[in-house]
């Protein structure tokens, strides 16, 4: 069989509000999009298999792991990442409430955690720390043993109330 | 006299107590005098005019930072010993 | 990983097309929770990849008056957020909320679950015990299996070149019917199930008139579990009864010891969860 | 310089602060190991060996040299060839020649995943499939994979050319790098006054730290052989040095600029990555950046080792423990260095023992080269000790606690290797722990669930390492202060250091903008590790603020035309002590002061904080039928000296406690006899989620350090101590099983339980 002949393709996506043209090869992850072709590296990588959270992004509304999307299924797409959080006034609760609760230690696992949580959230304003638990059971943290993001996520939908 | 504890490895390889005494104004004069009562222990203790690396001299509880040069003023007791990498390899 | 082109076809026939020409080196894409980290994996080599999303059939969710028609590759959120699903079919929703977490969900489906074939997939028991049938798509036309035949050895189902999976077809059933899942793993969450249970109950007049018992990870399939099954037909579910379903499980389970747990207690789980889930599936049929 | 820290009344320390680098790290434009990007940068990828232990006959590298997209090849052939040197000084150990062996593989790989190879090219992809065709011949050689394997007679040799050092003697042909051991008073005598003995031996499977964030390098190696590193560390000066051995260059040729750092817990002390993409630079011009994938870090990166302990301990009647004796045999890895010395140091810390023995042993085997892992050996040993401990508390029905007040280390103690405490608060937490809430609520010992209940507890210590740091002061015009320092930051230390500062200058935590630098940038820094930071960098910039004062003062006598003397300080605010006119704020004496800005630096080379100690109480809720644990309620309790920010001491506490959990319960290297580690990703290596842990109390009790002017004592090692001993103690009192091995796995509870039947 001949070489297969992978040429890039052009996807137009909404990334944070703003609609782009990117021209990337076929086979890369959302994940690699983002940060390697886009340049915004807020989404990070932890596993690369989805078992971390770490590279969570929205995508169209539900939060997704990016290292199992490609980059060429944003295609018409409107895909939210950390750096969309905070907006010209100040930061999203969320970010307050990490802040404010000692909700990071390494940070690394926190833009995850904000975009699981907002997900959360923007659906469901006041959920239980069951919920909290179950919601964000796909994103690991090894610093903090969760407690202080589980606060700070409840303070948070009782402060955006 | 201040008393002196020796890592086992240098108590049974010099037949060294497991306790002795030993006097000096400074780590290194304490070392060179417990040589001259145990031939062979500087060696273990010292490396090129230094602490030698892997040991260690516990001054009263503390460990020095200073090393040879540290003075001996109302020491009651040193443990020579392996240092420990406490957080490194 | 090897370098693989994208499409996205809108209809079967040019799915099938793609497919077609591929032969083994195109695999179907709906949630990509599995072909993405296997093709990265190394666990083959990709020149195409054909994702199925864009096909009208294979995202839908469609009650008919026999069936509930579940598209290959509708994400098992839709499933769990759909309250009449859960009404009806607690047994598959119990599945759909199991696999991965929030973010997998979002994207893994039923009939990816089902086509990864793998020996420990979360939905494949329930699948079973509900008497799903396969909408299988192909270039000789359409056809159909139960989906007890779709698994042929881990990782290996009975798709043949060309074809895809384009639905799920799950048989209404009687206000009595209900069914159950659980899945044994050491968290509680984020894991693969070291062995796990779908069983179904049909209640008529108090006494069973129809049980289905399938058991994943304990052997190279999901396991349609006919025998111990039988032995509740016809009979009053009682403690006793359900206690013979559950040791011929356990004897019908033959797993293998890995890193995921060792043959005595994957057997031990077998017989415990068989139990646990006919239970389940009793109380929720109202028995 | 010590104060009496208790009676103070701190304006910031104490305090809850927003850290300074919280905002870029909410809003992801926190700069991570992998988030790097220099123009013109090449992606290097490596080979990795697939087996645990063989030879290398050969490399062939034309294959991927040939392709499209590749730029450069290397192998070791391309590194100095190292001799067997012990490293320069006393924090550090291991041989220059293993270092470098660790990087990439010469003759032999010793474990999966060692590295034989490297590549760069213009992106990942191709570097991977660049990668696929370097051919390696190997001749396969017998694994070793576990300390009983190693130590057996016939064991197959990691290391042929070296000398195993036995007690003093020097052995070859042995996989026993080191056996130590330690001796006061009389064990014999003890056991047999003993009124009870108990022995037990415990089995730990290799654990691993498990940080989010995969081990990164990057590099740009220049025209005139000057070396740029940007890497994601605990230690930008480890890395220096490390490099520099490795490479054979002059430090000062090497300059490491530390990233963000997602996670290390001990495992981003060494170097991995580092020298390969620096030597893939120099053959290329161009930066290299070489990121490990999450099955790289599980394979080749730095386990916390498992091993066996034995623990033998003998009491008198009166419950009084009159000997102990410990046989530890812990696994280094590939390369030598188990912390078996801070095993021997930990592993009878908490007691106040009268007569002791101690043989310890660095066994080699095929598996990554460990690192360190939060209280590195300390877990391992206390798992023995404490289990121990329970099963005397069970045997003679003394309360645990009592138990251990009974015979608890305090100030002048002898430790396990001879010193006598100095100012110790265990005795405190144990008081604490009896007057917890937690402690005093009832076991719901029949549940609703139908399950058992159990409660465990137990304590542990870290000794608290001390060592070099730096800190750097500039007052700013506008009367703030910024802060540079060398220790990168892994839990909020940047905030911790800089409140030290405010502290002293009675400013405001905000008004002190810290930032770590890279190392031409500040005086030489030890490793974020060992629990030091916060007490030995925060040392640093108390001393670093103590001389900006005097700065301030002596300008200010300038600027008045008085004597220094006559001036005094507080709280952001300079003035005469007698004329009531004569008075400057920070800004004022900050624009344009006589002489020049106002600057200070300090340094610092500490002792020990003297020792932090845990105690831990865990309730586990335990399914019979299928082995399931879950912890459902759990307390820590610590002596933290003085809790500067006490959100992330909590956050130190509970993360040490899940982190032990996870070792506890699930967490485990599953090795394949011939050493290939099959679950080597998150999916299998099964660490805690959010739904797997409760909230986690935090008890702080407030010791101070004699070490320290505000009493800091290191915290983040200790909680990863007693959660092990904690569950097994809890899962016995739940099933009246005693599991020695971990982790304590569902299967092992039911395989126990029917044993038992």
């Amino acid at each position: 069989m001949a070489e297969n002949k992978v040429k890039k393709v052009t996807v137009n996506t909404t990334i944070n509000g703003q609609e782009m043209d990117i021209l990337i090869d076929p086979y890369v992850s959302l994940l690699e999009t983002l940060r390697e072709v886009v340049g915004i590296t807020g989404t990070k990588e932890g596993c690369n298999d989805g078992n971390c959270g770490a590279c969570t992004v929205n995508l169209d509304g539900r939060i997704v792991d990016s290292c199992l999307v490609l980059g060429v299924e944003a295609e018409g797409k409107n895909i939210e990442t950390v750096e969309g959080m905070a907006s010209p006034d100040g930061l999203h609760p969320l970010q307050q409430a990490f802040l404010e609760e000692a909700a990071l230690q390494c940070g690394i696992c926190t833009p995850g955690f904000l975009v699981s949580a907002k997900a959360l959230l923007d659906n469901e304003p006041d959920p239980s720390e069951e919920r909290i638990r179950h919601w964000l059971a796909g994103n690991l943290c090894r610093c903090t043993g969760y407690d202080k993001i589980v606060k700070a996520v409840t303070k948070a939908s009782k402060e955006s109330k | 006299m201040i008393k002196i504890f020796l890592p086992y490895k240098i108590r049974e390889t010099l037949d060294v107590p497991t306790e002795i005494e030993a006097y000096g104004s400074n780590l290194r004069n304490l070392i060179d005098h417990i040589e001259d009562m145990y031939p062979g222990v500087k060696d273990y203790l010292v490396d090129e005019g230094k602490l030698r690396p892997g040991m260690s001299a516990v001054i009263d509880g503390k460990t020095t930072r200073l090393g040879l040069i540290h003075k001996l003023n109302n020491v009651s007791e040193i443990h020579f010993l392996p240092s420990i990498a406490g957080g490194k390899k | 990983m090897h370098p693989f082109n994208y499409y996205a076809p809108e209809t079967v026939n040019e799915a099938i097309e793609i497919l077609n020409k591929y032969g083994d080196k195109a695999k179907c894409l709906a949630g990509g929770t599995d072909v993405l980290v296997q093709a990265r994996g190394e666990k083959f080599e990709l020149d195409a990849i054909v994702d199925i999303k864009k096909i009208p059939q294979l995202t839908k969710l469609e009650w008919t008056d026999s069936h509930l028609i579940v598209g290959a590759a509708t994400p098992c959120h839709v499933l769990y957020e759909d309250s009449k699903v859960c009404e009806v079919f607690p047994g598959i929703v119990d599945s759909a909320f199991l696999i991965g977490g929030i973010q997998i969900q979002s994207r893994a489906s039923l009939g990816g679950n089902l086509c990864n074939a793998s020996p420990s997939a979360d939905a494949i028991c329930s699948l079973i015990v509900h008497e799903v049938i396969c909408e299988i798509a192909g270039p000789k036309g359409t056809r159909e299996i139960p989906v007890e035949d779709m698994c042929t050895g881990p990782g290996k189902n009975a798709l043949t070149n060309g074809e895809f999976l384009v639905s799920l077809k799950i048989p209404l059933k009687n206000s009595e019917f209900s069914a159950s899942y659980e899945r044994f793993i050491p968290r509680n969450e984020m894991d693969i199930a070291v062995a796990a249970v779908a069983s179904s109950i049909e209640l008529s007049n108090g006494k069973v008139s129809s049980c289905r018992v399938a058991l994943a990870a304990v052997g190279p399939t999901p396991i349609f579990a006919k025998e111990a099954s039988e032995l509740l037909v016809g009979k009053e579910p009682t403690d006793e009864n359900i206690r013979k379903v559950s040791e011929k499980a356990k004897d019908i389970a033959s797993p293998i010891a890995d890193m995921r747990g060792t043959i005595e207690h994957r057997k031990d789980l077998i017989e415990v969860l068989t139990r646990r889930t006919i239970e389940k599936a009793l109380e929720r049929a109202g028995g | 310089m010590v104060s009496t820290p208790e009676n103070k009344n701190y304006k910031v320390i104490g305090t809850r602060p927003i850290r300074h680098d919280g905002y870029d790290k909410v809003t992801g434009r926190a700069q991570y190991g992998a988030d790097i990007k220099l123009p013109g940068m090449l992606i290097g990828a490596v080979a990795r060996s697939p087996y645990a232990h063989a030879k290398i006959k050969s490399i062939d590298t034309s294959e991927a040299e040939k392709m499209d997209g590749v730029f450069a090849v290397m192998t070791a052939k391309d590194l100095p060839r190292l001799g067997d040197i012990v490293r320069g000084n006393s924090e550090e150990s291991g041989s220059e020649r293993h270092l470098s062996e660790n990087v990439m593989a010469f003759e032999k790989v010793l474990y999966k995943g060692h590295v034989v190879a490297g590549v760069a090219a213009k992106d990942q992809n191709t570097a991977f499939e660049a990668v696929k065709k370097i051919k390696v011949d190997y001749e396969v050689l017998k694994p070793v994979i576990n300390v009983d394997q190693a130590m057996a007679k016939d064991a197959s040799i990691l290391h042929e050319d070296y000398l195993g050092d036995h007690l003093g003697k020097k052995v070859k042909n042995t996989n026993i790098a080191a056996h130590v051991r330690h001796e006061s008073g009389n064990i014999d005598d003890g056991f047999e006054k003993a009124d009870l003995v108990i022995e037990k031996e415990v089995d730990m499977q290799t654990v691993h730290q498990g940080y989010l964030e995969p081990h990164t390098g990057t590099a740009v190696w220049d025209e005139e052989d000057r070396v740029k590193i940007w890497t994601s560390t605990q230690g930008s000066f480890a890395v220096r040095d490390s490099v520099s051995k490795v490479l054979d260059l002059d430090v000062s040729r090497i300059k490491v600029t530390p990233m963000e750092i997602g996670g290390g817990f001990g495992g981003k002390i060494p170097i991995y990555l580092e020298p390969i993409s620096a030597v893939l630079s120099k053959k290329t011009r161009r930066p290299v950046k070489t990121v490990m994938s999450r099955t790289d870090v599980f394979d080749a990166s730095g386990p916390g080792p498992g091993g066996k302990v034995k623990v033998k301990i003998g009491i008198d009647s009166e419950g009084k423990i009159l000997a102990a004796y410990a046989d530890i045999r812990l696994e280094a890895g590939a390369y030598p260095e188990a912390f078996i010395e801070a095993a021997a140091k930990c592993v009878f810390s908490c007691y106040d023992v009268p007569s002791m023995k101690i043989d310890a042993y660095d066994v080699v085997v095929n598996k990554p080269s460990s690192a360190p892992y939060r209280a590195p050996a300390s877990p391992q040993v206390a798992f023995a000790t404490e289990t121990v401990v329970d099963e005397i508390c069970n045997i003679k029905g003394y309360d645990p606690i009592d138990f251990r007040l009974k015979n608890v280390a305090e100030k002048g103690t002898r430790t396990a290797l001879g010193p006598k405490y100095r100012t110790i608060g265990l005795k405190e937490c144990l008081e604490a722990a009896k007057d917890s809430d937690h402690w005093k609520s009832d076991l719901d010992s029949n549940p609703k669930s139908g399950k058992k209940r159990g409660r465990g507890i137990a304590s542990g210590y870290w000794f608290n390492i001390g060592f070099k740091s730096s800190v750097n002061l500039s007052l700013n015009p506008d009367g703030k202060v910024a802060l540079t320092e060398g220790s990168t930051d892994i839990g909020g230390s940047r905030a911790s250091i800089a409140m030290q500062a405010a502290e002293v200058l009675g400013i405001p935590a905000e008004d002190v903008r810290p930032s770590v630098v890279d190392t031409d940038s500040i005086g030489i820094t030890d490793v974020t590790g060992g629990s030091r930071t916060t007490y030995a960098t925060g040392y640093a910039a108390y001393n670093a603020a103590h001389k900006l004062i005097e700065q301030i003062i002596e300008k200010s006598a300038l600027k008045w035309d008085i004597s220094k003397d006559q001036i005094e300080y507080s709280d952001g605010v300079v003035k005469s002590k007698t004329d009531s006119e004569l008075k400057m704020t920070l800004k004022e004496i900050a624009d344009d002061p006589p002489g020049g800005p106002i600057v200070s630096s300090a340094s610092v080379d500490l002792e020990e904080a003297g020792g932090g100690f845990a105690v831990h109480i865990a309730d586990l809720e335990i399914d019979e039928e299928t082995g399931k644990t879950d912890v459902v309620n759990y307390t820590a309790i610590q002596d933290v000296g003085k809790a500067i920010h006490p959100s992330y001491v909590e956050g130190q506490m509970q993360g040490g406690a899940a982190q032990g959990i996870g070792w506890a319960l699930n967490e485990e290297y599953f090795m394949s006899d011939d050493g290939i580690m099959l679950n080597s990703s998150y999916l299998d290596y099964r660490m805690p989620t959010s739904l797997d842990l409760p909230m986690i109390n935090t008890i702080m009790i407030e010791v101070p350090s004699e070490e320290h002017p505000y009493g800091v004592r290191g915290v983040g090692e200790p909680p990863i101590v007693p959660p092990v001993p904690a569950i097994g103690n809890a899962i016995n009192d739940a099933l009246g099983l005693r599991l020695l091995n971990t982790p304590m796995k569902p299967s092992r509870i039911t395989e126990a339980l029917k044993r038992k039947k």
